[in-house]
């Protein structure tokens, strides 16, 4: 979603790009096998550390969202929930072809073909598996776009809040909860 | 002034004429406790000869200060017990005049056999009236201790009769006879046990538990304070006056009586029936006042003797009527009785807490003057025990009070949804009578020194000590 | 003002609040109010005429500076709680008898304090005894009460017992005089069963059972009077027991440890053990009540510590630790009372989130437990500092080691409730629930307020003590303008109070000028994407320090000391019966033929 | 040695109300306590050839020689309430048997208190 | 107390932020060459708290910022009383029972903050957290007050004076070395190093009291983690290792201290809560016991061994 537009940013909002851009810190959300590409890139090999990434327990701390593996309607909900509990700034990288469109399950009823349409994706790595050089190549791209403030799908998800609600409720459906706990 | 002869001779006529004009035997009854009452205090002090022999020969009755405060102390509770259970009391008004003039008699007599013989028409009595509770096996366990007291008593009395050839008190008081003495030991000890039978003392009263177990709500609470002080009093007069207490044979009474005191107490501990915790606590109270008149304290043991006689009165009293109106006096099933009978309740309490010897009530006194003379006599051993087991009594008291006053589950507030059930115990009139009562009580102990002096008219009794603690020493801060 | 005044008013207000109650339970209520907040007023004002001595019927009181000290501790305890009572009467079983009791045991207190001899202290003693037994008997538990005085009874017969042995020796019961010419083992007798009756009072081991029992069951406008107040009597009794009885003077020939005799120490030990004792089963209590009265257990040690040291400054922190417990547990206890208020329960796993609706109880709570904890800018801090300056300076190790136990244990268990109750997940059923009302804020906010001023501004309450530092003849803490000096070092509270602010300027500062943030519900928590709907579910409170809490759970529980010797003394008591009683004569012919054989046995021998 | 037959009736009275649990064989056993105390008072009283306390002319010159009187009187008023007591006693026992069928104080077996 | 005394406190807030920061980075990058890593650049640090400070943040109602505020407050109060190689904003307030205590208002400030944010693994890594003082401060505790005995003083700075000009065997690490070795094992619990950092357990209760912060929050925690570490780090310093004639060599000597202290926790596992309070309670408290008992009773350590 790289797009060319005119750069607004004040000074005040440049000096925090770069933080941001220096100080990557993700919550994963691995529902497939993508997760297992994650450690090599962390440890010696690759060493994430170095372009001050690193992995995060809870999504509040994080400002990206990496998912890696496939969406199901049951797994895309908790998805958004963790999204809607990060703090802007705040990014998405779809990780993997089964992120992207579904992967081999892409005919199936309950798999998610474009994530696009429920929450802002910043940022594609392709493949299946992508391995660590195709992250840390992702990733590097990411900071980039951070730097130059073009990775603000944060923002399109503010400004367009209603469109992806009713994307979300079209496909999930409103909760009614009825168990043990609930009336 | 009117001879104290009376005393005698008005109940015991008033007796026989209940016996004829059975229809008016209430009315006897009552006016025969009232005269008794209103004659009392115009009394001639001093000796009277009766018949004419002077004694050591004849017979003499001695109304001194002590015998006062005793046919005072039986004459309004006796009259307090008539008043409160006179429905109760009619059917034995017969009996009550016949002790009545008993227990006169034993306070007033000057003669060991003539003592004999009161003690064993006001025991006669109480046998009478312990079948109340209609458990005649109790009833024929106390006559025959008591019987086997009396013959111990006879044989005693004959041994010092054989020895100084005079049963008159004064007269074998003059005798100076040694106590210490190994020849003496045995019939002193035979005298003793038919007092301290009398006196429940462990492990003599083996009867107390059943006939004060069975008692109503009249007999438990005359056997307890009517009964029980006459019997202390005349064992003080006897062991103090007459025979004077020293060396091996004070050790053995002394001891008995804290023995006595102590087991009675621990007994109580562990009851749940409320007449039950009575009788051992009367068992504990009446063991420590014998320890005490033993050791020649006998101001500190009158002060107790009456404080329990008027508590345990009350508490008999209150006792007996809870068990006949919900047939049972387990405090457990009584939980929260007190609360739509709180006069009552006002005056169980108070007893209560001057039986354990709390502050502002007149137990405190007694038990604050037991202690100073007992330490003025150089003894700690004896109050150590006592307040030892003070706390036990005080700790079965207090369950007690706490079961009656609040019912309620553990862990949910006092409430009286738990409280049993809505009945008065006594009506309005006798609760107040019950609660004036229990006034004494709490007046006597806020204003002790008075109490005491009114008690002892500032000197000892039988050329005893006086008051060992007074409040207004404190004032004067010698 | 006169003394005089004060008893009599306040017991026949007493009375009056008994009647007034019958007709019209609020009316009542508020003359405790009244009753209370005259008897503070006036023992304030008393302070001029301290020296006095007069009497009142037999009783004779003698106004002194340290007597004054308790009382005032005691009738603010007394007062501010009693702010609570009108709104809690229709709870009561028996509101009139309530009210009678309430200002019969302040009263009781206030003579206590100042009694000049003996006796008259023992019957007031006894008289708060009795009366509050029959409070507590209103709340929760029956139990409670009965255990309550039973232990009080332990404590007060054994103290009658030594005022007796002293007065066989000294033939006085005037509090200065009645130890003189006490030595050797009657010195010890006297000095061990006086003190008792403290030691049960304010709760030390093995005499702490009655207050998790009583504070904790108690009715809720009362436990803060317990804490706050009554247990302070055992302190009194501690401060008599080395000074009137001059312990260190009489025990100076015996064995020393650390420079202090024997005895003394041993009762020392005593406190450290129930800092332990009382900060180890605070940690795993459920019921918020019942944690607080460990604390007062564990605090009630430091107390008794710092009394008996009678030195400059440990004495100086144990008389101001009086001061700071009794502010700080009496607020925290009526924070609680009031969250009862409205939620009905004490159960900590019960309750949650009740700062959302009552942030005013919460500030309350804060500053009371920060101030029991020890933490500056509070009063609590500035006491135990002084404590543990004292044991530093004699070296006291072990009683060190358990002071800081205490001390870093208490963080613990007070952050306990303050987590649990007021903290984390509002439950659905407190929703609704409103902060309480002005009047029941009003006690509250004073204490809080009291609290911080002892912290920020100690030397005022430091001045008293010096006077009753001086008053028992030993060196006063040295203080200067703002600052308390000690051998080891000095604190300079306010300073600290100014550099404490400046510090949390800046961060307030730095907090303001980033963005503000943006306000979320307290169900919107990370829950690793699970949705959780149940707002009870999602709040951490029952077993809070469960991997703490296994590494003692098997330890001895000291109630079952008591319940062993309830059971032998019954089982006296079943003997008893069952050897002497019954409905055939024979036992009786029994007892007395082998009672004869023994007599004929001894008059032999003799 | 009549004293020690009189000390041998009561302890044989304590042996036999001791040993036995029927009421009737007690109060015979108290009975037998009685007898024995009695005839120990006027053992006191008695000694050999003393003569009826009675003021005669001839007797007045051997008053030496009277026994005891008050002896006498006082177990006359011991026999009385011995009667009295051995009456009461029998009403008891009479009651026992009413209302537990039987004269073994072993069979009621204490009866609980109500 | 005068105004120069509070710019003196804010330099030393500044000064002290900027050290330890870097410190933190560059052993960050200490930690990664343990692990054969190339590591974080040396002030990466400094980009993770601003960043943190640039983000947006979500709040779970007042007492969730007030603690955060309480907390950084009260920490900075303690930082302004640490005297740094004899150099104090506020003379005399150095004692140490007013700074161990000081520091309780920053971590109560910061477990009422995590509380309330209503999660429950915050209120677990609290539980955990209180849990861990509680170990090892009764040992650290009684070594401290063996000093105090010894030395008739609880002020930092002149424990730290009394140790300087006799050489390194002058340090009370080596007159005491019971005490030295309790304090260092101290250390690490206070600094929530490995083996004793089970409260912020990442994956096991996703960070403990974190868990909740995001954005000026965590920026908050993060600087409140610098302080921390340099007030925890100091009191060592100065108790036992001489402090610093000089501010070079103090930072130097705590640079060093440090610097050892991350390098044992980078090769540690984690204690379990429960075993972490069992181990301090046996060996360390049984160690600074004796040390105690000796000093107080022969005196040994008091002055120096030879």
């Amino acid at each position: 979603m790289v797009l060319d537009e005119k750069d607004n940013r004040n000074v005040w909002e440049k000096i925090g790009d770069y933080f941001s851009a220096n100080s990557i810190w993700m919550k994963w959300y691995c529902t497939g096998c993508g997760a297992i590409e994650l450690p090599p890139t962390m440890t010696s090999r690759y060493d994430m550390e170095r372009l001050g990434m690193g992995p995060m327990a809870t999504p509040r701390q994080a400002d990206v969202l990496l998912i890696t593996g496939y969406l199901s309607t049951k797994t895309l909900r908790r998805v958004i929930y963790s999204y809607e509990q990060m703090n802007s700034p705040r990014f998405i990288v779809a990780f993997g072809s089964c992120t992207i469109n579904g992967g081999i399950y892409y005919d199936s009823y309950a798999t998610i073909g474009r994530l696009d349409k429920y929450l802002p994706v910043d940022l594609y790595i392709a493949g299946c598996m992508p391995r660590p050089e195709v992250v840390m190549n992702g990733f590097n791209e990411l900071i980039k776009m951070i730097k130059k403030g073009q990775a603000k799908g944060w923002k399109h998800y503010q400004e367009n809040y209603e469109w992806y609600k009713k994307n979300q409720l079209d496909s999930l459906g409103e909760v009614i909860i009825k168990d043990e706990f609930h009336e | 002034m009117i001879n104290p002869v009376f005393m005698i001779a008005i109940p015991l006529i008033l007796a026989f004429l209940s016996l004829v004009a059975a229809r008016i035997k209430k009315w006897l009854l009552l006016s025969g406790v009232l005269i008794n009452i209103a004659i009392l205090f115009f009394l001639e002090k001093g000796e009277t000869v009766i018949g004419g022999f002077k004694p050591p020969f004849g017979i003499n009755l001695i109304l001194d200060n002590y015998s006062m405060v005793g046919l005072a102390l039986a004459g309004l509770l006796l009259l307090a017990g008539v008043v409160l259970s006179l429905d109760k009391a009619d059917k034995y008004s017969t009996v009550l005049l016949t002790a009545l003039a008993g227990i006169n008699g034993m306070l007033l007599t000057g003669d060991l056999f003539n003592l004999f013989i009161f003690m064993e028409i006001t025991i006669i009595s109480a046998y009478i009236l312990s079948t109340a509770g209609k458990k005649p096996e109790y009833s024929f366990n106390y006559l025959v201790i008591g019987s086997i007291g009396s013959v111990f008593y006879l044989a005693g009395l004959v041994v010092f009769y054989s020895l100084t050839g005079t049963l008159n008190m004064a007269d074998l008081a003059a005798q100076n006879l040694s106590m210490g003495t190994p020849e003496l030991l045995v019939p002193l000890f035979l005298i003793f046990t038919a007092f301290a039978i009398e006196a429940k003392l462990i492990p003599f009263g083996g009867w107390v538990k059943g006939v004060y177990g069975n008692s109503n709500r009249l007999t438990g609470a005359l056997f307890a304070s009517v009964y029980a002080s006459t019997v202390l009093f005349v064992f003080g007069r006897v062991f103090n006056e007459v025979f004077a207490l020293s060396g091996a044979v004070q050790t053995i009474i002394v001891l008995i009586g804290v023995v006595t005191f102590a087991f009675g107490e621990a007994a109580a501990f562990r009851q749940v029936k409320m007449r039950r915790i009575l009788l051992y606590s009367s068992i504990g109270q009446s063991g420590l006042a014998a320890a005490l008149f033993a050791l020649g304290l006998i101001f500190p043991a009158v002060l107790l003797v009456i404080s329990n006689a008027v508590s345990k009165f009350i508490m008999f009293s209150i006792t007996g009527k809870l068990r006949e109106i919900y047939k049972t006096d387990d405090y457990t099933d009584l939980k929260g009785v007190f609360f739509s009978n709180k006069l009552t309740g006002i005056a169980f309490s108070i007893s209560a807490m001057s039986l354990i010897g709390l502050p502002l009530f007149f137990g405190f006194y007694a038990k604050l003057n037991a202690l100073t003379a007992l330490f003025n006599g150089g003894n700690w051993f004896i109050p150590a025990v006592i307040l030892l087991f003070a706390i036990v009594e005080g700790a079965y008291f207090i369950r007690l009070l706490i079961a009656l006053w609040a019912p309620g589950k553990e862990g949910e507030i006092a409430d009286k949804s738990h409280a049993v059930g809505e009945i008065r115990i006594f009506n309005i009139k006798k609760s107040i009578l019950v609660f004036i009562l229990s006034l004494v009580i709490l007046a006597a102990g806020l204003i002790p020194d008075l109490a005491g002096k009114l008690i002892s008219s500032d000197s000892g009794f039988m050329g005893g000590d006086g008051p060992a603690f007074t409040m207004s020493q404190l004032k004067g801060g010698e | 003002m006169n003394l005089t005044i004060i008893l009599a008013v306040t017991v026949v207000l007493a009375v009056v609040s008994f009647f007034i109650t019958r007709l019209n339970k609020k009316a009542g209520g508020f003359l405790t109010v009244i009753a209370s907040l005259f008897a503070f007023v006036g023992l304030f004002l008393l302070k001029g005429s301290i020296g006095g001595e007069f009497s009142i019927f037999y009783f004779s009181f003698k106004i002194t500076m340290v007597g004054w000290y308790f009382a005032l501790i005691m009738v603010l305890a007394y007062s501010m709680t009693s702010f609570f009572n009108p709104f809690w009467m229709d709870k009561m079983m028996y509101p009139g008898s309530y009210n009678f009791m309430y200002l019969l045991s302040m009263a009781g207190t206030i003579g206590m304090f100042f009694a000049k001899d003996f006796i008259t202290l023992f019957i007031f003693w006894e008289t708060v005894v009795w009366s509050s037994t029959f409070i507590i008997q209103l709340g929760k538990s029956r139990k409670a009460s009965y255990v309550y005085y039973v232990v009080s009874a332990i404590g007060s017969m054994a103290t009658l017992f030594a005022i007796m042995m002293a007065y066989s020796v000294s033939g006085t019961f005037v509090i200065s005089e009645a130890f003189a010419g006490l030595s050797g083992g009657a010195a010890i007798a006297v000095f061990f069963t006086f003190i008792l009756s403290g030691l049960a009072k304010i709760g030390i081991f093995p005499f702490h059972v009655w207050l998790p029992a009583a504070h904790g069951n108690a009715p809720h406008t009362f436990s803060p009077v317990l804490s706050g107040g009554l247990v302070k009597m055992g302190a009194f009794i501690a401060f008599l027991s080395v000074t009137a009885f001059p312990a260190y003077e009489i025990f100076s020939g015996m064995f020393k440890v650390m420079g202090t005799p024997f005895p003394i120490y041993f009762l020392m030990a005593l406190g450290a053990i129930s800092i332990i004792v009382g900060t180890l089963m605070a940690i795993k209590q459920e019921d918020a009540k019942k944690l607080l009265a460990y604390s007062s257990v564990a605090n009630g040690g430091y107390i008794l510590i710092g009394i008996l040291m009678l030195d400059q400054v440990g004495f100086a922190g144990g008389m101001m630790h009086l001061v700071n417990h009794a502010v700080a547990s009496a607020a925290a206890f009526l924070a609680i009372a009031a969250v009862a208020y409205r939620t009905g329960t004490t159960k900590m796993s019960e309750m949650g989130g009740m700062i959302h609706r009552m942030p005013v109880t919460y500030i309350v709570y804060l500053v009371a437990i920060i101030s029991m904890a020890g933490i500056p800018p509070m009063g609590g801090f500035v006491s135990k500092w002084l404590i543990f300056q004292g044991l530093a300076d004699k070296g006291m190790l072990f009683l060190a080691a358990a002071a800081f136990f205490g001390s870093i244990g208490s963080f613990m268990y007070v952050f306990r409730p303050l987590s649990a109750v007021f903290l984390g997940q509002t439950f659905t059923r407190d929703l609704k629930k409103k902060e309480v009302g002005f009047f029941m804020m009003l006690p509250m906010l004073i204490l809080t307020a009291l609290s911080i001023l002892a912290g920020v501004f100690p030397n005022t309450i430091l001045r008293v003590i010096t006077e009753i530092q001086a008053s028992v003849g030993i060196s006063p803490v040295t203080l200067a303008e703002n600052t308390i000096v000690t051998v080891n070092g000095y604190l300079d509270a306010f300073r600290v109070f100014i550099v404490f602010g400046f510090g949390f300027t800046i961060a307030f500062v730095i907090f303001i000028v980033r963005r503000k943030s943006k306000k979320v519900e307290l169900m919107d928590t990370y829950t690793s994407a699970e949705f959780i709907h149940t707002r009870e579910l999602l709040h951490y409170s029952s077993k809070f320090y469960a991997p703490f809490e296994r590494l003692y759970d098997k330890a001895p529980d000291t109630m079952k000391l008591y319940k062993k010797i309830a059971v032998k003394i019954g089982e006296l008591g079943n003997l008893t019966e069952s050897l002497f009683y019954g409905h055939k004569p024979e036992k009786t012919v029994f007892w007395v033929m082998i009672t004869g054989i023994f007599v004929v046995i001894i008059g032999g021998v003799v | 040695m009549i004293r020690l037959a009189s000390l041998l009736l009561i302890l044989i009275g304590l042996y036999g109300i001791f040993s036995s649990r029927n009421v009737i064989k007690i109060l015979i056993g108290v009975n037998v306590m009685e007898l024995g105390v009695n005839i120990f008072i006027i053992s006191v009283g008695f000694f050999k050839g003393g003569i009826a306390p009675i003021l005669t002319a001839d007797s007045f010159s051997s008053a030496m020689k009277f026994v005891d009187p008050l002896a006498q009187a006082m177990v006359l008023t011991s026999i009385v309430i011995g009667l009295g007591i051995t009456a009461l006693g029998l009403v008891f026992a009479r009651k026992i048997h009413a209302q537990y069928d039987t004269y073994d104080l072993g069979a009621i077996g204490g009866g609980k208190d109500d | 107390m005068n105004v120069m005394s509070f710019v003196y406190g804010f330099l030393v807030l500044l000064g002290v932020f900027v050290f330890q920061t870097t410190l933190t980075g560059l052993n960050r990058k200490v930690t990664a060459r343990l692990q054969k890593r190339y590591g974080a650049r040396w002030y990466q640090q400094f980009l993770d708290i601003f960043k943190a400070l640039r983000k947006d943040s979500t709040s779970h109602g007042w007492v969730f910022d007030f603690g955060v505020i309480m907390a950084l407050g009260g920490i900075m109060a303690t930082v302004i009383f640490i005297p740094v190689a004899g150099f104090e904003a506020f003379p005399g307030l150095d004692n140490i029972f007013v700074i161990s205590y000081l520091l309780a208002v920053g971590m109560l400030g910061m477990a009422m903050s995590a509380a309330g944010s209503g999660n429950p693994w915050a209120s677990i890594g609290v539980a955990r957290a209180l849990t861990n003082m509680l170990a090892y401060d009764v040992p650290l505790m009684i070594v401290i007050f063996t000093l105090i005995f010894a030395f008739d003083s609880s002020s930092l700075s002149e424990i730290a004076a009394l140790q300087q000009g006799m050489g390194i065997l002058g340090w009370n690490a080596f007159r005491m070395p019971l005490g030295g070795i309790v304090a260092v094992i101290a250390l690490l619990g206070m600094l929530g190093k490995k083996p004793f950092d089970s409260f912020i357990a990442p994956t096991e209760i996703a960070s403990g009291p974190m868990v909740e912060y995001g954005g000026k929050h965590l920026g908050f925690m993060f600087i409140l983690h610098e302080f921390m570490t340099f007030i925890e780090v100091s009191i060592i310093l100065s108790l036992f290792f001489g402090g610093g004639a000089t501010i070079w060599e103090y930072m130097l000597k705590y640079a060093v201290l440090y610097t050892f202290m991350n390098i044992i926790s980078g090769v540690m596992p984690r204690f379990k809560i429960d075993q972490a309070v069992k181990y301090f309670y046996r060996v360390p408290l049984a160690m600074a016991i004796v040390q105690g008992l000796v000093v107080i009773f022969t005196g040994l350590g008091v002055t120096l061994w030879f």
